[in-house]
């Protein structure tokens, strides 16, 4: 595909061929790869049940990835987004346990997550402080408060109506799967059209510069963590209706893992359109390699190497994909 | 158009002036930068203002666009007067800037750049990516340029280019008062010969100018009245029909200037730089020249041209793909940057900003940088050497700096190219590549900047210089080179080289290239 | 895919196939360590501190709870829980130093790694502060005892057992585990792999997959192993509290309930729900909260020199007397079988 | 990454001298306070045993001091000190190395990991944060894969002398460390590859432009973060006496907050090793004083958050307060 597409897109001409030149391309060209080498080898894995599983089971992280993806192009990064989403989840179980309506259980946590990352935000861009500090600190304070105030009791008893993963729409689609390709789609066109969500880009790139033409960085990052914030509690709701308990705790390294689907293929397009898509696609393809290893009978010893090889393997060939992008001009 | 081009201030008239600063004052630590600064522009006037650098004009332009906040002063618009408490205040009162340093959103297209913070809307709100891109055509077409895409990534853009986006930018805002600090410093004449066409447009259209440069002829092609100000305050405002360069330079400096280009003639020398079919895909099509000691080369051709990638092949930046260099008659490799500054080729480039300075470090530790080898033993840095070295460099060249403890980033656009000229004089390198040498530099620093290099070439020093300033390159060169698109199409000697003959090769018309021969 | 088989290269000692109690095990001597410069507590209050492998989750909640209860009954012990918030050896360690900066009369510990915590409890013994495991086991010369809530062989019997029961003789299964490093599930699942060879030779072992302590990619993963295996899996193991209720989750999900057998080691709370559906027949567990008591009856009676090396019983309160096997280990019981009559009674 | 780039960042000497004295204040508060309420805690035993404890992040801090300067980052220490860790046991117990080799083979295999982590990011462009977060998951599947799940026991006793043992009366490891840190300090305030450090981490292209070794010097300081990955991971394996592959998880946080924690700047060009010191000790102290002082586990980690947060704060407004008075 390379050098058709890099050629139409540096005449800036034809624009499904400049598509097909993305690092959207690029992750959906492996995704489909994958499942077909896979299903060539176990054809089980491409029973629709197994890729609405692989898609189910990770929605949450898509989600969470998303707002990430904001706040890594703004220039930021959030690491104690992992602990809001234990915390979140916890809340809305426990609403949920003790009996308040179920429009109260779902909306907590987006509104408790906003207003964490807010406060976060607000750290952030009016005190100065280095995001790495403020979320480093603060996943230190969620997840010890977390434990302090549950002691670890999990959650159970939780009533039918709570378990958002069990609607289907139409019978057919799983309400996560359209919770988050609505989240996706709706956070890229938001991105790309509008004033902020340029604004984001322009704050990550230069924020001096942003603040010479009329863009104010402070609430630029302020909007972009009440939205992470937001997303992070639908992530939490998510996470917390999929089973029929709740752990409350952290679950582990669940930070690094939303860090890594972001910028496996949001962040790397900085600048570029619809850097969401990408980190949705990524975190699909990061659980369809996970869970394609198992098909594929890889030794469960090497799984984990194998795994870290293959994102390398991607940010690597997206790195050098845009690479000879630029030289071509 | 010819009427309006002579509107006349109707002095005197009930209508205010656009804008009207009085007692402005603004200090920063340990620097009076300016102290009760007042100058009014009139609607459909193009004021310009002097000075030396550090004198305090971007200073006094931030304030109005609000960027600063002056300690005492009053701005008035139309009249009323007017706080503002950041850029966008400013521009919501129909102020639009064109700041002294870049800046821009590498990541972002030309489009995205030229209207962050104002991009159309269409109905509900939402960015209006089409009407984006048509008007940064239409602003294209209007500045006459050709070679720009709206959809280009600016991170790829040349020095010159990014400048054009600035002024694109500034003029996408159609504001009534247009401040442009230094607009051309990085254009060539045939992009400033455009600038001037819009700006007299604009003119007639009753928008007032503020016009910031130190390029005297500039000023009185352009401006209505100009205003000097010197070590932070008020000299004088002067209609430009009325005064001379001699006059403005006298209030500038407080003394005569005798030549900007003092070029005395010295010995020429054996080959120093020799460059055989230098080829560095895209920009570089095979390059051959020679630079001999005691000489100075100049190098012209139009923004775009290629002269600056050739520079920096040359210095090991974007190493060369075939072709030979040689040094002192010896065939050498330069992979990098470190490599040509042990074979004592020193570069100083063009956009000071971000390939010259450190920015948030010391003058100290600035004059140092390519030299480091020299003011260290074993690689521990001797503090004592190196304090030495940073104050010579900035006796030698006046700097204006507080102390070489400050941090260069607050220097005066001069200042800072002096230092980044320091840094690559304290190696005593054998071979000199100028990009741009006086950019931005005004008059006074700009005829030291010049005796310096007849000084340096007098010691045996070869020179090669790039400049879009065609009496620069005429005034200061043994022999003047013209690149065009990527290669060599004439060589002049000093005698032969003039304005008519050196413009004609850089444009490409017909019989330039006869000047090859010669 | 590999079967993964536990793979710690110690011995393993399966027991036989029917339910006849294991031939009694040649009395080994003592082996544990020795506390040197400890106080003469006999009879007088103590100050214990629990170092649990992690805290804030039910399991160890559990425990804790058993070791109040205890202290409450003795009257003259003080014990506090305190450790680090992930089951990370290295914090776990610096907990126990600081208890011994602090100065106690003795510890309490479940080791997040049997060797590495060696060291920091054997110079808790030279300070004179007695150690006593429960849970999960140190080398015997760190420690002066260990509660051995199940033996190894035991837990690996129950779940072995009750698989073939439900699934079938000469089905497939997998297991969910936590991770291959985690020493107690590493245990376990060597002793089942030696177990199923000698008693239920037809059973297919298809693979295990790792899942940490994560309920939801415990989930993902039992989603996966049914997905992958169809017809062929008729039973998934859940070797943590965290992933047997997450695989039976799954199980549910896929409509299988019924057609592929959950067995696992859970607390009942976690299981209620899939107990009472039907769709998970047997929970194989012993009391944490016992364990925690049996823990600190241990130590007291360390303390008052009523348990010294060669002793072949100890008394419990209201566990009874319990009896020392392996030289200086002290067994709760057998495991215990949660089953849809009984789960209800308990509360964990 | 800069947020609010102010409109030129001041003086980076002055700033941090003021940054350190100022966490060096809060320390010696927070000591004092924790002092009084435990008798325990201020003792010359309890102070090198910390020490001790404290050695393997500390010995990662070095490095990733040098490595944020330049405006980089390396996730990945954690998960080398595990494939090291595990290096070390297996070609040990394995392939039959004589433990003194396997040892320098396992620092050496650090090394190799964090110069591939450098070729990456010089060569191939690949930003730090990307690469090493790949790494992160790389390396550390490596270990699992090499392990086969197994662990190295059963070293032999003089092995265990760098991790446990003493001499002069202070505990082995940190006389490693203490070397560490004169040494890392001395390169990053004298050296001129430490001016290289500030240069790159303040403007990459200006350094380059000056003809310095950009990519050289990056290459160095991420290979150094493996060998002191390596290093770490002795000690570790020597200290708990055994070995596996999750060993350090978790690691890169805990250098990380040390770091930021001592004012270096994590977008670059500010920062000294003995700021990245005091964080380190602060963390420490804090976590062995509130420990002993009764306070739990769970409570104490949210304390060091809040101090985390909070010293920065404070550091930062007494710092734009005296900015704005002088
Ligand atoms: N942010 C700042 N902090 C401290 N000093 C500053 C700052 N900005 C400018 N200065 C000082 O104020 C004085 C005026 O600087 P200014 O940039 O306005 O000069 P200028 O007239 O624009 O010079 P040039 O022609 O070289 O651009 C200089 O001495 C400069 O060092
Ligand atoms: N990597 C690149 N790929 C394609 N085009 C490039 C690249 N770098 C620069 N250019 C283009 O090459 C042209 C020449 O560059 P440049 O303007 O620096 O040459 P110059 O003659 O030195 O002009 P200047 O007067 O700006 O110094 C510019 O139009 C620029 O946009
Ligand atoms: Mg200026
Ligand atoms: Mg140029």
């Amino acid at each position: 595909m390379s050098t058709l597409a890099i050629s139409a897109a540096r005449s800036g001409e034809g624009r499904a061929l400049r598509w097909l030149a993305s690092q959207e391309a690029l992750l959906a060209f492996a995704i489909i790869l994958i499942a077909v080498v896979v299903g060539l080898y176990n054809p089980r894995f491409l029973a629709a049940r197994n890729l609405t599983d692989i898609v189910l089971g990770n929605a949450y992280i898509a989600v969470a990835a998303v707002g990430m993806s904001l706040v890594i192009v703004s220039g930021n990064i959030d690491i104690s987004v992992g602990s809001l989403i234990g915390v979140l989840a916890t809340i809305s179980g426990s609403l949920a346990v003790a009996g308040a309506p179920m429009i109260l259980v779902w909306l907590t946590p987006l509104v408790v997550g906003a207003l964490v990352m807010t406060l976060q935000g607000a750290v952030i861009a009016y005190l100065g402080i280095p995001s790495i500090v403020v979320t480093l600190g603060m996943l230190s304070i969620l997840k010890g408060g977390l434990i302090s105030v549950t002691g670890g009791r999990w959650i159970t008893d939780l009533p039918q109506a709570f378990h958002l993963a069990d609607i289907r729409l139409f019978g057919i689609l799983p309400m996560p799967v359209l919770i988050m390709v609505t989240a996706t789609i709706l956070a890229a066109l938001w991105m790309r059209y509008s004033a902020t969500g340029r604004a984001i880009y322009a704050t990550g790139g230069n924020a001096e510069a942003a603040r010479l033409c009329g863009v104010s960085p402070r609430r630029t990052v302020l909007v972009v963590f009440a939205l992470h914030g937001l997303f992070a509690g639908i992530a939490a709701l998510l996470f917390a209706t999929q089973l029929k308990v709740i752990q409350s705790t952290v679950p582990p390294n669940l930070e690094l893992t939303v860090i890594t689907a972001a910028v496996v293929g949001g962040v790397s397009i900085l600048g570029g359109v619809g850097t969401v898509v990408g980190s949705t696609l990524a975190t699909i393809l990061i659980a369809e390699i996970a869970s394609a290893l198992i098909f594929i009978n890889v030794s469960p010893y090497w799984i984990h190497a194998v795994q870290g090889g293959l994102i390398l393997v991607t940010v690597v060939a997206d790195i050098l994909r845009r690479r000879r992008r630029q030289v071509g001009g | 158009m010819s009427e309006a081009g002579s509107t006349v201030l109707r002095v005197g008239a009930p209508a205010p002036p656009l804008l009207a600063v009085s007692g402005i004052e603004k200090s920063f630590p340990g620097v009076r930068a300016l102290s009760n600064v007042s100058f009014e522009v009139a609607p459909g006037e193009v004021h310009a203002l002097l000075g030396e650098n550090g004198a305090g004009k971007s200073t006094l332009i931030k304030i109005i666009s609000g960027v600063y906040q002056p300690g005492a002063g009053t701005i008035h618009v139309d009249g009323q007067p007017l706080r503002f408490s950041s850029p966008d205040d400013a521009r919501r009162a129909g102020i639009a800037t064109i700041y002294q340093e870049l800046l821009l959103f590498r990541d972002l297209s030309v489009a995205e750049n030229v209207f962050m913070g104002h991009a159309p809307r269409s109905r509900g709100g939402w960015l209006d990516w089409k009407a984006m891109t048509a008007k940064t055509e239409a602003l294209l077409a209007s500045l006459e340029i050709t070679d720009l895409a709206p959809r280009r990534i600016v991170g790829s853009l040349s020095v010159g280019n990014r400048q054009r986006v600035e002024i694109l930018r500034a003029l996408s805002q159609d504001a009534r008062l247009l401040i442009m600090d230094e607009p051309t410093a990085a254009l060539t004449e045939y992009d400033v010969t455009r600038l001037f066409d819009l700006v007299r447009r604009l003119k007639s259209r009753g928008a007032g100018i503020i016009y910031i440069s130190h390029r005297m002829d500039e000023i009185f092609q352009l401006a209505d009245r100009v205003t000097v100000l010197r070590d932070g305050a008020h000299v004088g405002t002067r209609k430009v029909a009325e005064t001379s360069s001699a006059e403005l330079v006298q209030m500038m400096v407080g003394r005569q200037i005798e030549s900007l280009f003092p070029k005395v003639d010295v010995p020429i020398g054996m080959p120093v730089l020799e460059v055989r079919d230098l080829v560095r895909r895209p920009l570089t099509k095979g390059i051959s020249l020679t630079v001999r000691a005691g000489e100075i080369v100049g190098l012209a051709g139009l923004v775009g041209s290629g002269r600056s990638e050739l520079a920096q092949t040359i210095f090991g930046a974007t190493p060369a793909e075939s072709g030979q260099i040689l040094i002192s008659g010896q065939p050498v490799q330069i992979r990098s940057p470190g490599a040509a500054r042990a074979l004592g080729i020193a570069y100083v480039p063009e956009d000071r900003a971000t390939q010259g300075l450190v920015r948030p470090m010391t003058v100290r530790e600035n004059l140092s940088l390519a030299s480091l080898g020299r003011v260290a033993r074993f690689g521990f840095i001797d503090s004592t050497a190196e304090t030495r070295m940073a104050e010579a460099g900035v006796n030698r060249f006046r700097v204006r700096a507080g102390s070489i403890e400050q941090v260069v980033g607050r220097l005066s656009g001069g200042n800072q190219q002096k230092i980044v000229l320091g840094k690559w004089l304290a190696n005593e390198p054998k071979v000199l590549v100028l990009d741009e040498p006086t950019r931005g530099i005004d008059v006074g620093a700009k005829a030291e900047i010049h005796r310096l290099m007849c000084q340096l070439a007098a010691q045996g020093l070869a020179i090669l210089m790039i400049s879009s300033e065609l009496p620069e390159v005429l005034g200061m060169s043994d022999r003047v080179l013209v690149m065009r698109e990527g290669r060599l199409v004439a060589e002049f000697a000093r005698v032969q080289a003039t304005p008519e003959a050196v413009g004609a090769a850089m444009m490409g018309s017909h019989g330039a290239d006869a000047g090859r021969a010669a | 895919a590999d079967k993964w088989d536990g793979a710690d290269d110690l011995p393993t000692n399966p027991l036989s196939c029917d339910a006849s109690p294991p031939a009694a095990a040649a009395a080994k001597p003592y082996d544990g360590g020795k506390v040197t410069g400890a106080a003469d507590k006999a009879g007088k209050p103590i100050t214990l501190v629990d170092v649990p492998k992690l805290i804030g989750i039910g399991y160890f909640n559990a425990t804790t709870k058993g070791m109040q209860e205890a202290a409450k009954e003795i009257g003259n012990v003080k014990v506090t829980t305190d450790g680090p918030t992930e089951a990370k050896i290295d914090e776990q360690i610096k907990f126990i130093d600081n208890t011994i900066t602090r100065g106690v009369d003795g510890v309490l510990f479940a080791a997040n790694d049997p060797v590495a915590i060696a060291p920091v409890l054997k110079k808790a013994l030279s300070k004179g502060i007695h150690v006593v495991g429960y849970d999960a086991n140190a080398q015997p010369d760190a420690r002066e005892w260990f509660v051995n809530q199940a033996e190894f062989n035991g837990i690996a019997k129950a779940m072995i057992d009750a698989m073939a029961k439900e699934a079938g003789e000469d089905k497939g299964f997998a297991i969910v585990t936590s991770t291959f490093t985690t020493p107690n599930q590493a245990r376990w699942i060597a002793e089942m792999s030696v177990y199923a060879a000698k008693c239920h030779p037809k059973l297919k072992w298809l693979e295990t997959v790792e899942a940490q302590e994560d309920n939801v990619l415990s989930f993902n993963q039992a989603t996966t192993l049914i997905n992958k295996h169809g017809d062929r899996l008729a039973g998934l193991f859940g070797m943590t509290s965290v992933a047997t209720p997450a695989s039976a989750e799954a199980v549910t999900k896929a409509g299988l309930c019924g057609k592929v057998a959950v067995v696992g080691l859970a607390t009942p709370n976690a299981m209620k729900p899939y107990v009472n559906a039907g769709c998970v027949k047997s929970v194989v567990l012993w009391n944490p909260v016992d364990l925690g008591y049996a823990a600190t009856y241990v130590m007291r009676a360390v303390v008052d020199g009523k348990l010294k090396p060669g002793a072949t019983s100890v008394e419990a309160g209201k566990l009874g007397k319990l009896n020392v096997i392996n030289g200086s280990e002290i067994l709760l019981g057998s495991p215990f079988i949660f089953t849809k009559d009984n789960i209800k009674d308990f509360d964990f | 990454m800069a947020v609010l780039a102010p409109e030129i960042r001041s003086a980076a000497p002055r700033w941090l001298v003021r940054h350190e004295t100022l966490l060096a204040g809060i320390l010696a508060v927070a000591l004092a306070i924790l002092c009084v309420f435990n008798e325990n805690f201020l003792t010359v035993d309890n102070l090198l045993n910390q020490g001790r404890l404290m050695t393997e992040v500390g010995l990662l801090a070095l490095p990733m001091t040098f490595i944020i300067i330049t405006g980089g980052i390396d996730l990945s220490v954690g998960s080398i000190v595990g494939l090291c860790a595990i290096i070390l046991g297996y070609s040990w117990k394995n392939l039959g190395f004589p433990l003194p080799l396997a040892i320098v083979f396992a620092i050496g295999v650090g090394g190799v990991a964090g110069f591939v982590n450098g070729l990456m990011i010089t060569r191939v462009r690949v930003p730090p944060l990307i690469m090493t977060i790949a790494t992160l998951a790389l390396y550390r599947g490596l270990a699992e894969g090499i392990s086969q799940a197994r662990s190295v026991r059963n070293y032999p006793e003089w092995f265990f002398f760098t991790g446990q043992g003493e001499w002069l009366g202070v505990p082995v490891q940190l006389w490693i460390l203490l070397a560490g840190i004169v040494a890392a300090g001395i390169v990053l305030d004298r050296t001129t590859f430490g001016r290289t450090l500030y240069a790159i981490g303040n403007n990459e292209t200006a350094a380059r432009f000056s003809g310095l070794p950009v990519d050289r010097v990056k290459l160095i300081v991420y290979t150094l973060s493996g060998l002191a990955a390596g290093v770490s991971a002795w000690v570790l394996v020597s200290r708990v006496t055994t070995t596996r592959s999750d060993m350090g998880t978790g690691y890169e946080l805990d250098v990380i907050a040390a770091v930021v924690l001592g004012g270096t700047s994590i977008f670059g060009g500010v920062g000294t090793i003995w700021g990245t010191v005091i964080g380190l000790v602060m963390i420490q102290l804090l976590k062995n004083g509130l420990a002993l002082t009764g306070v739990k586990g769970d409570a104490t980690i949210i304390v060091i958050g809040a101090v985390l947060i909070a010293s920065t704060l404070i550091a930062s407004s007494l710092h734009g307060r005296r900015e704005v008075a002088s």
